[in-house]
Parts: C-alpha cells; structure tokens; sequence
C-alpha cells in the first residue's frame, strides 16, 4: 500500500480556480508553462511555485477548487509534481479533473485545524490515513472509492480509457 | 519672396517676419495632445521637477489605445492618467466613456484641430489635423513631457511639397486609394522631414473626412505635416465647436516648393498597400483572389460614418464569406450613435460583422483582433508593418473601406467595383 | 565623443513596429526589459547577442512609422552605441536625440561594412573608419542638437536649462 | 422508488432505472468546447488518438468563441485558429465564431440544447443550461477527450435537493436578487455534486432569461446543476428554436430527496454579494456608500435581452445619465441579444446615458476585454464570480442586479435601486 510523506503547504477556505491558476494564464497550452503560475494569486503564496518541492502535500480549508471548469489549476500543481490535496472539502469539478489526471485528492474535515504550513505528513490515499509526523497526530480522510478509484489506479481518463478499449 | 504653409506658421509663431527651410526655430504650441501614453509621459514630467503643467488648458488627454482596458496593465495605465489629470487640473480629458474615441478623430470633432495652430501630439498620426489647416505633428514621451514642463519646442524649418490633386474619383475609388497610391509612388521616405501641402480642385471638393484620411498618412511617407488649405467646408465644420480662436493661414502663391506633384483622380483605381511596408502599393486587380482570415475596418484613418455606409451599402442584405472575422470599429462614439441611428450597426451586425467599442482596437496589437501566425488581414488602417497587429509570422494589406467590404463578403481580396 | 563596436546591418525603412512592437507599449515599462524585445520581429537573435557598443548601421528612413520613443529606448538600454542610416524618419531622429541615442547620417558606410565588422565612429571630426580602413566624414550634428545628446538627452538636459539638474 | 428529475434525465439516456450514487457513463448530445481550454483538448485529442483520431460525431459537437472575442494577445489568435482547423479537419459544422457571443446561449439560440439533453462543456456555467432543463455540466479538457472519443463520459449520479421559492418578487428586487439569496443560503460548497431542483410560485412565473440567471449560479455553491420544469415561456422559446414541442421533466412525487428547503421570498430585498467570494452576500443597503470605479452588465449571468430591457426601463424611469466618473459597461451575452438591443434603441439609450455598448462575448468576466481592473479599482458587475484578484490584481468586485448596477451607475456609489424610485 502507498504511502506519501511529503510537506505540508496550508490554505484557507475557499480556494478558487484563479487563485490557484489564474484566468489571464489560460491561453497558455503548455502544461509546464502552467506549473509555474500555481498559487500565483494567493495573497502571501506568490512564490510558491518556486518553493514548493516535488512530494509536498498542498492543505485548505472548505471549497477548495470552485469556481471555473480550467483543468490548468489540477495540472499546474500535478506538473510542480506536488502529491495531491487535502481539503475539508472539494468543488466538484476540480474533484472530476483531479480523477481524470489521477491526481491525488482527500477530503478531511477539520484538516486546516490538525496540519500548518511546514508539517511532515505521512498520507495513505487507499484508506485516507494521515498522520502529522511533526504533531504526532493521526486521523482519517475520506478516500476516492468506486469508478473514481478505478480511474485514478490507472493513472486518469485517458488511461482508463485506452485500458478500456484494450489499447 | 512667399512663404509656404509651414513657413507662414512657424513664422508666425516665432514671432519672425519671414523663415526658410533649414532654420531652427521655438514655439509654443497652441495645443499638446496625449492618450494613453500620457501615463509614462507623466513620469518623465515628474522627473524633472517642475511641478505644474505649462497651461492645463492646452493640453488634452484621451484615451484610446486600449479602451476599455484589456489587461490590468492598460487598467493601471489609464488610473494613473486619471490622477495626473485631476492633480494638474488638466482641463480636456477623454475618459473610457461614449463621450470618447479615437484620439486623431476625437481631437478634431471636438474642435481642437483649428486653422493657423500649431499643435504636437504623442502620436505620428498627429499629422491628421493638418485636413484643417493646422501645422501639427507627432512627437516622442520625453519631448511631449518636455513640452508640459516648459510649453516650447524646436522645429526645423521644413521644406515643403505640393501635391496637386484634380478630377474627381472613379467608382470605386476613394481619399485611401489616393494616398497610398501617392505613398507608393513616392516611397516611404519621399516627403521625409518635409510639409506636404494638398491643393487642387479636386482637394476643394473633398468632404472633411477624406481630407482627414489623405493628412492622416502623411506620415506613411515620412512627412512631418500635411495640411490641406482651409476653405467654407471647414469653417462651416468648426463654426459651432471651435475651440479657441484662429485664424486661416494659406501659403503665398509665390511660396518655393523642394517638390511638385500632379495627380488626376479620374486615372485611379483602387490600391493596396501590401505586407510589409506601406509603400508596396500594387492595384487591388493584382491581389485579387487572395485569401483572408480578417477584415478590419475603422482607425483614425478610415473609421468615420462615411466609411462605415459604404460598407453597410455594399453588405446590407448580405452574409460576409464563411471563415472571415469582419471587424468593425468605428472611429469614436460619434461616429457610433449616429451609425446606430442610420441603421448601419445593424446592416453589419445583421451581415456578420463584430462591432467593438469605438478606440485603436488590434490596430498596433492591442486588443480586439489580433492574427494568428500564417493570417491574413485587410484593413483600413495606415500601417502594415510586420508584426503591427501583434503577430510577426501575419500578413496585413491596407485598402479603403470598400475594398476591406468587398474583401470581407468574398473571403477573398476584392476589387469593390465588382460589388458596388 | 568616441563610440567603437560590432556591426549589425539591417536594410531600408526599419520601422517602429520591428524595432518594438506595439502591443508592448504599455504593458512593458522597463527600459532593461523593453531591451529584450529590440528587433524582436526582424531580428530575433539582436537583444540576445547584442554587446554594449555595438553599431546598427541600416538603409533609408530608419525608424518609420509610429512615434513611440521605446524605440529609441530599447536600443540605447540594449547598449547600442550609435545607429548609423542611410536616413532617419523624422520622429525617429527627435526620439534618439532626445534619449541620448547617437545617431549618425552617413549613406556612405552602408554598402562599406558587412555584419560583424568592428568599426569606430568619431563625433567631433564627423567621421566613421571602418575595419577595412576605409574612412567616411558625415556632417556632425546642429551644435544645441550636441548639447542635448551630451547631456545624456531631453530630460537631463532641460533639467540643467531650469536648474533643476 | 420514485426519481428526481436528474435520475429520470439519467435513465432515460441509460434505457434503465438509475438511482443517485451509482456511477454511470452518460451518452452525449453535445460535446462544447470553447476557445478557452478548447485548444487544450484539441491538441490532447491529436497527441491521444496519434494525430489521425475522429471523433465520435461531428454532428454532436459545438466549438464557440467567447473568451477572448476577438483575440487581444498572440496566443489566444492561434488557440482559436487551432480550433478552427480542427472543426475544418473533423467537419464540424456548429462552430460559432468571434461574432457569436457567450457560447452556452450561443447554442441555446441556435436550438442546439433540450430538456432531458446531456452536454458536456469547457466552461463552469455550463450548468446554466438546466434553466430548460438539460443536464449540462462544465468539465476539463480530458473529460473533452473522452467524450471527443466515446461519445460518452462516466458521471456518479448526483443526489438531488429540492428548493422552493414561493410568494411574488416585488420590483425591484430581481431574479438576480433571487440567486444571490440562494448563494447566500447554500454557502459556496452547499450544493457540492448536487442536483438542485427549483420550483415553486415564483419559479413557476419566472421568464427563460430568469432562470438562466438562477441556473447559472448553482456553479457558485458548487451544484452540479440547477434544474427547473419548463414553464410556458421556456416552451415557447424551445418551440421557437427547435421547432419541436417539448412537455418538460417532472420529478415523481416520492422522489429522493437529501433535503427540501421552503422560502418565501415576497420580502426579499435587493442584494448584493460582497469581495472577495460569492457567498459573501449582504443587503445592498447594508453596503453603505462604496465609490464605484466601473459597473459592468452582462456576462452568461445576466446578459440576456430581458437583463437589458429591464436595466434600460429602470434607467428610463429614474434619471438619464451615468455618473462622469464611473465606467459603464455593456456587453450583451450574443448577437441575437445586441441586434435586438440595436433595434429596440436600448444600446442607444445606454450610450447616451454615457455607457459603453460592447461586442458579445464574456468579455470582462473572463478578463478577455473590456474593463479589466486597476489595483484599488470597485467593480459592481452583475456577473457570477468575485475572486480576488480575478480581474485584476487588487481589486474589489460586487455582484449584483442590473437594476442596483445602474442605479449605482448613476449615483457613483453602491445604491439599492429602490432608493432612485
């Protein structure tokens, strides 16, 4: 069974899709182009996309991920290869794109309360165990189950796709 | 010995009995112009520690480049502007309203290109307000900034060039097909530094707008001014929106001319100026056929009402070709309102046209209308320069408003005789 | 004054839009960033190569077109230390002079030098002498013209005129 | 077990009985790209189907510009023309371009969309589209991929919660105010994966542009879909389009519901949703003299004719001019809504007040033209989204009614548009 460890970076509530990606970057094609605005908006985050390591975990509060339909505010953070959300809770279509790329993504209530900016975590996206290796805490986040799983185990749509076809 | 146009006027304003080509001489203009670039200008004013305008009278803002803004540059840009203009009490500002338009068009419908002034804007196109008789041209940031600071500038005397002009226009043919014919003939540079004065019967019978178009692009041949002599048509324009006195300043009979033209209307036909320099200029029967991705229609040059119905005459009922954007922006809100009430915004509309707010639009790549690399654009602008609408690897040709009409219903470059 | 260096060669009527284009007029304010887009649409390989110095020598009516100073600007940011032509559009000339940009009319030198050639231009005794050792005079620039570009342009220079400097 | 409108839409496309909560692959009407995130799955379709993939029916797909209309920079020029070439390449038919408008009542006018339809869309307010009670939904480019490729796209059938609004609008509380209320109810996540059902006397009476404006902000509390049963108007409108009569979707009574909420809205009074998220939603009056900078109408929200002719009878009513320092905006959601603007002399009358009539397109809310803010700048628009930061860095949007947005448009400042009456 997986397990991730990786830093953590915090956020607040509503974390909309232009302040994760910002929607002047959207002509842009290129997913590594992409990577390099993630967070750009978030007031304090400007320089995320520089700091952030590969196999950190990025954490927010409710509503992560409203607002417009943009797939660049799954990939951008995908591409920084960051390990995936946590949030108390997730918009749907950020949730939807996030399956299709198989990028991990956690709903945990109260998420924002256990974790701060800088904490080691230690996350199992099968059974959404996670413990705060800094605090020494654990607890439970709802893992991705059903035809969101399967998609996810494939590494995304495409993928499940082509599985599918017999490609 | 006469005087010439620019010669008289500099003169004048010199406070000199007479002047010739060559001579240095300081001026205070009667007005300064800037739009959007008023923002930088205002920086480099700042930087020389003067802290009042010469004469917040004479000097107007408006803005154009980019209305209403696109980007939070632009939005950064005109605030700014706003500032200054309230901090300097700055008397004439254009805002992003429909009181607004663009610059060159605004300037003279509002009544501030006047006969006999001498006026300097941050804008080659400065040259426009020549149509009324004025001696004006574009200047650079730090000069303009100059120009707020001390209200003076240097000019060299320039040396003029008469163009007559007789007959009267073919079918088909228009003020844009003249001028760039004139710049084709004589190159990009053929009036460099010099005064082109239009004259001729022909010039007589022209409306204000086509004399507008033919100073407009004085500067395509490197003039400094171009100037048509004032007469009952311009008067009778300025009679209730002058703004200042003036008084008609005319070249002597006897003035010395470097250069004189001759032009029979009746001889054009219509022209382009094909990519990428303003004096590649060939009939449009020798492009004809070309395929276009774009037809834009409007600009200080060719986006007044006159150029707005010739080409709702020749769209009204009719579908422009499938895979052409037809871009139309007239010249300011004037020009808009009172294309709203003939009935013209509909007529393009119905035909497939998208109307943007009046302003420069994709003219120098701004916004509204940028190409696509391998395009091809026609339009009625004055500049074709590679990369002039925002993309180095696209094609623009220049034409009149009917020929980019005509281009526009075909999907192919067209000769508007065929549709007139 | 004394200005050395590399030749870069472009041909007739370089117009404002190649030297900078327009859709960067107000979104690039730097005179260091306006640098990198100089030539962008003719030339490419020009903001990455040039070197302080370097001499653009071009044909006729250099600088058509548009009044933006950036013109001007990003060339004497990009180091260029003189822009020699065959002609000079009118608007053009004022903006160089006025950013201090040394710009010298010599239709000579334009078919003497090749691109990369080193060549020296002497302002005092008005005269350009290229690497081949051929020498061409031009006529040195009105003297109030001097004494705008020798202090360093418009702005500095009407800032001395109002004692503000 | 009786089934909510969704799980009947849902069934009916299946051949079978589905319930919410099963994971289903949902065949597809109309697959909507645009010439944002469009060129994305252009070029992700070519790289996955090696350059020489066709897709499922080129019938059932719709390409429309309204992002960036026309184009302001280079790239989105090109993303457009790459789209272009594709529909040339595929042979689709339905692409709308630079002249059209708003993509999703782009294809509404043109009889593209019907009750009980599933459309797939790169564009959030997709999901407006449940106002004639198609199941539409905005998605990412790989979704776009899929149904390019399928046909078909997977969906976990959503629960659905029922919300009726009874009593009657008093003028001038609008159909906006409605939707802000129920912002403000739900919260931005309240409606998260939900279908929301709407009925009630004052859904029963509202106009097609009406429920549009409801519909289209089940985005902001992250529905999945907004859905009303078509009342004689949206019949009318369909007939008209589509030229086919369509008897609307009814939930059966015992159907599932994760919960019924009851409002009468006969006292709402104007609202107002305040920077920087849409939930943030207060009474106008509450808003106590906020200086404006720019007030814009329109965007897929409330850029419908109906917005306009309701904003231009109220201009008529209390005075005829915009405030000197305040930048006001037009933008009509299509070209069928401006022509009609132009032959009304609406546009003439905004123009004269001193506003800006626009091309269509979504113009200033997707920061594509037309008004993009300065750091400081107050935006009242009557758009869906107030990020921070959305349009333009440092500045402050409100949501809002095209009634407050004009009374305000006149006084300068944040104004309940019952204070000018």
């Amino acid at each position: 069974m997986a397990v991730l460890r990786g830093k953590a970076w915090v956020f607040g509530d509503n974390i909309d899709t232009d302040l994760i990606y910002h929607g002047k970057y959207l002509p842009i094609t290129d997913p590594e182009e992409m990577a390099k605005h993630a967070m750009e908006y978030v007031p304090g985050m400007e320089n995320f996309a520089k700091e952030v390591k590969p196999g950190d975990f990025v954490v927010a509060g409710r509503n992560f991920g409203s607002g417009s339909s943009r797939e660049h505010a799954v990939l951008c953070l995908k591409y920084l290869k960051v390990a995936g959300v946590i949030a108390e809770s997730i918009s749907r279509i950020y949730y939807r794109n996030a399956v299709n790329n198989g990028f991990m993504i956690l709903e945990c209530p109260d998420v924002t309360k256990k974790v701060k900016t800088g904490d080691e975590l230690e996350v199992e996206p099968e059974t959404g165990r996670i413990k705060n290796l800094t605090t020494g805490e654990e607890f439970y986040a709802h893992p991705v189950s059903g035809l969101e799983k399967e998609i996810m185990e494939k590494g995304g749509l495409i993928e499940y796709i082509k599985a599918q076809m017999g490609r | 010995m006469g005087m010439t146009f620019a010669e008289k006027v500099l003169a004048k304003k010199a406070g000199l009995s007479s002047v010739k080509p060559g001579d240095i001489v300081t001026v205070e203009p009667d007005r300064a112009m800037s739009h959007d670039n008023a923002a930088p200008i205002s920086k480099i004013f700042k930087s020389i520690g003067v802290e009042k305008v010469w004469n917040p009278e004479k000097i107007v803002i408006i803005l154009d480049h980019a209305v209403p803004a696109p980007t939070d540059k632009h939005a950064k840009n005109h605030k700014d502007i706003r500032k200054f203009v309230a901090e300097q009490g700055i008397k004439y500002f254009y805002d992003v309203n429909s009181d607004g338009g663009v610059c060159h068009q605004l300037f003279c419908e509002e009544g501030f290109a006047l006969p006999g002034h001498v006026i300097v804007g941050s804008d080659s196109h400065t040259c426009t307000y020549g149509a009324f008789g004025a001696f004006s041209t574009g200047i650079g940031r730090s000069e303009m900034a100059a120009v707020w600071a001390t209200g003076q500038i240097w000019f060299r005397v320039p040396e003029s060039m008469k163009i007559g002009i007789e007959g009267s226009f073919p079918r088909g043919v228009y003020a844009k097909d003249l001028i760039l014919k004139i710049i084709g003939d004589i190159g990009a540079d053929g009036a460099d530094y010099k005064s082109v004065e239009f004259t001729g019967s022909a010039v007589k019978e022209m409306s204000i707008s086509e004399r507008m178009t033919l100073c407009n692009m004085v500067i395509e041949m490197g003039g400094k001014n171009g100037v048509v002599e004032p007469d009952e048509k311009t008067l009778a324009y300025l009679e209730k929106i002058a703004k200042g006195d003036f008084e008609v300043i005319k070249a002597d009979p006897d003035a010395r001319y470097e250069r004189v033209l001759k032009y029979e209307l009746s001889e054009l036909e219509p022209v382009v100026a094909k990519p990428h320099t303003v004096d590649n200029v060939s009939p449009v029967k020798e492009v004809e056929g070309l395929k276009i991705d774009q037809a834009f229609l409007g600009t200080c040059t060719n986006g007044r009402i006159d150029d707005l119905r010739v080409a709702a005459e020749i769209l009204k009922g009719k579908r422009i070709a499938k895979g052409v954007r037809f871009i139309v922006i007239p010249a300011s809100w004037r020009v808009y309102k009172e294309a709203m009430k003939e009935g013209v915004l509909e007529t393009l509309i119905e035909a497939g046209a998208v109307i943007g707010p009046p302003g420069c639009g994709p003219c120098m790549g701004n916004h509204l209308g940028i190409l696509a690399p391998g395009e091809v654009c026609i339009s009625t602008a004055n500049r074709n320069f590679k990369g002039r609408m925002g993309n180095p690897e696209s094609e623009i040709y220049l034409a009149s408003p009917a020929t980019v009409a005509a281009s526009a219903l075909r999907g192919v470059i067209t000769d508007p005789r065929e549709v007139l | 004054m004394k200005v050395k260096g590399r030749v870069w060669k472009y041909g007739d009527d370089i117009n404002t839009d190649v030297i900078f284009p327009g859709k960067y007029t107000y979104t690039v304010l730097d005179p260091e960033e306006m640098a990198k887009h100089a030539l962008e649409d003719l030339d490419p390989s020009f903001a990455k190569e040039v070197k302080p110095g370097d001499i653009i020598v071009a044909g006729k009516n250099f600088g058509c077109g548009s009044s933006r100073e950036q013109a001007a600007t990003c060339l004497k940011a990009a180091g260029v230390g003189a822009v020699v032509a065959k002609s000079f559009a009118r608007i053009y000339y004022r903006n160089a002079i006025n950013q201090g940009l040394p710009i010298v009319q010599c239709p000579e030198v334009y078919d003497a030098v090749e691109k990369g050639d080193e060549i020296e231009i002497d302002f005092d005794k008005g005269e350009i002498r290229t690497s081949k050792g051929d020498v061409f005079s031009f006529s040195p620039l009105p003297e109030f013209v001097r004494g705008i570009l020798e202090d360093g342009g418009l702005i500095p220079h009407i800032k001395k005129k109002l004692g503000k400097a | 077990m009786g089934k909510t409108i969704i799980e009947k839409i849902i069934s009916e496309k299946l051949g079978r009985d589905v319930k919410a909560g099963e994971r289903v692959w949902v065949p597809l009407d109309l697959v909507v790209i645009r010439d944002f995130a469009g060129p994305n799955a252009v070029l992700q379709f070519d790289e996955v189907t090696g350059g020489n993939g066709k897709v499922f029916d080129p019938d059932k797909i719709a390409i429309t510009f309204d992002y960036q209309a026309p184009a302001k920079v280079e790239k989105v020029a090109n993303n457009q023309r790459i789209c272009r070439k594709f529909a040339e390449r595929q042979g689709i038919k339905h692409l709308f371009d630079v002249n059209t408008g708003v993509g999703q009542h782009t294809i509404l006018e043109a009889g593209l969309v019907t009750p009980g339809s599933a459309i797939i869309g790169t564009d959030s307010h997709m999901n407006l589209l449940g106002a004639v009670e198609s199941f539409s939904t905005g998605v990412g480019t790989t979704d776009i991929v899929a149904g390019f490729i399928l046909g078909k796209l997977w969906f976990r059938v959503p629960n659905s919660i029922k919300i009726m609004f009874n009593g009657k609008l008093e003028y001038p509380v609008t159909p906006k105010d409605l939707t802000l209320f129920y912002v403000k109810e739900m919260g931005g996540d309240g409606a998260n994966y939900l279908s929301v059902e709407f009925s009630g006397e004052v859904i029963d009476s509202l106009n097609l542009a009406g429920r549009l404006t409801l519909a289209s902000m089940v985005t902001e509390t992250s529905g999945k879909i907004g859905l009303m049963v078509p009342n004689d108007d949206v019949k009318a409108f369909l007939k008209e389009k589509t030229g086919q009569d369509f008897d609307g979707i009814e939930p059966d009574p015992d159907a599932k519901y994760l919960e019924i909420r009851e409002y009468d809205v006969s006292d709402l009074e104007p609202l107002i949703s305040c920077p920087h998220t849409p939930e943030n939603v207060k009474k106008v009056r509450e808003v106590k003299r906020v200086k404006i900078d720019e007030v814009f109408i329109g965007s897929c929200t409330n850029g419908r004719y109906e917005d306009f002719k309701a904003a231009y009878d109220y201009l008529m009513k209390v005075g005829k001019e915009f405030h000197p320092k305040v930048r006001v905006i037009f933008t009509p959601s299509t070209r069928e809504v401006a022509l009609r603007l132009l032959e009304e002399g609406i546009a003439k009358a905004f123009v004269e007040a001193g506003g800006i009539v626009t091309n269509p397109g979504c113009s200033l809310c997707t920061i594509g033209h037309h008004g993009v803010l300065a750091k400081d700048d107050v935006l009242l628009s009557t758009s869906n989204r107030n990020f921070q930061g959305k349009l333009g860095k440092g500045s402050y949007v409100y949501l809002c009614s095209p009634l407050t947005a004009i009374a305000s448009a006149i006084t300068g400042e944040i104004t309940d548009p019952r204070d000018l009456l």
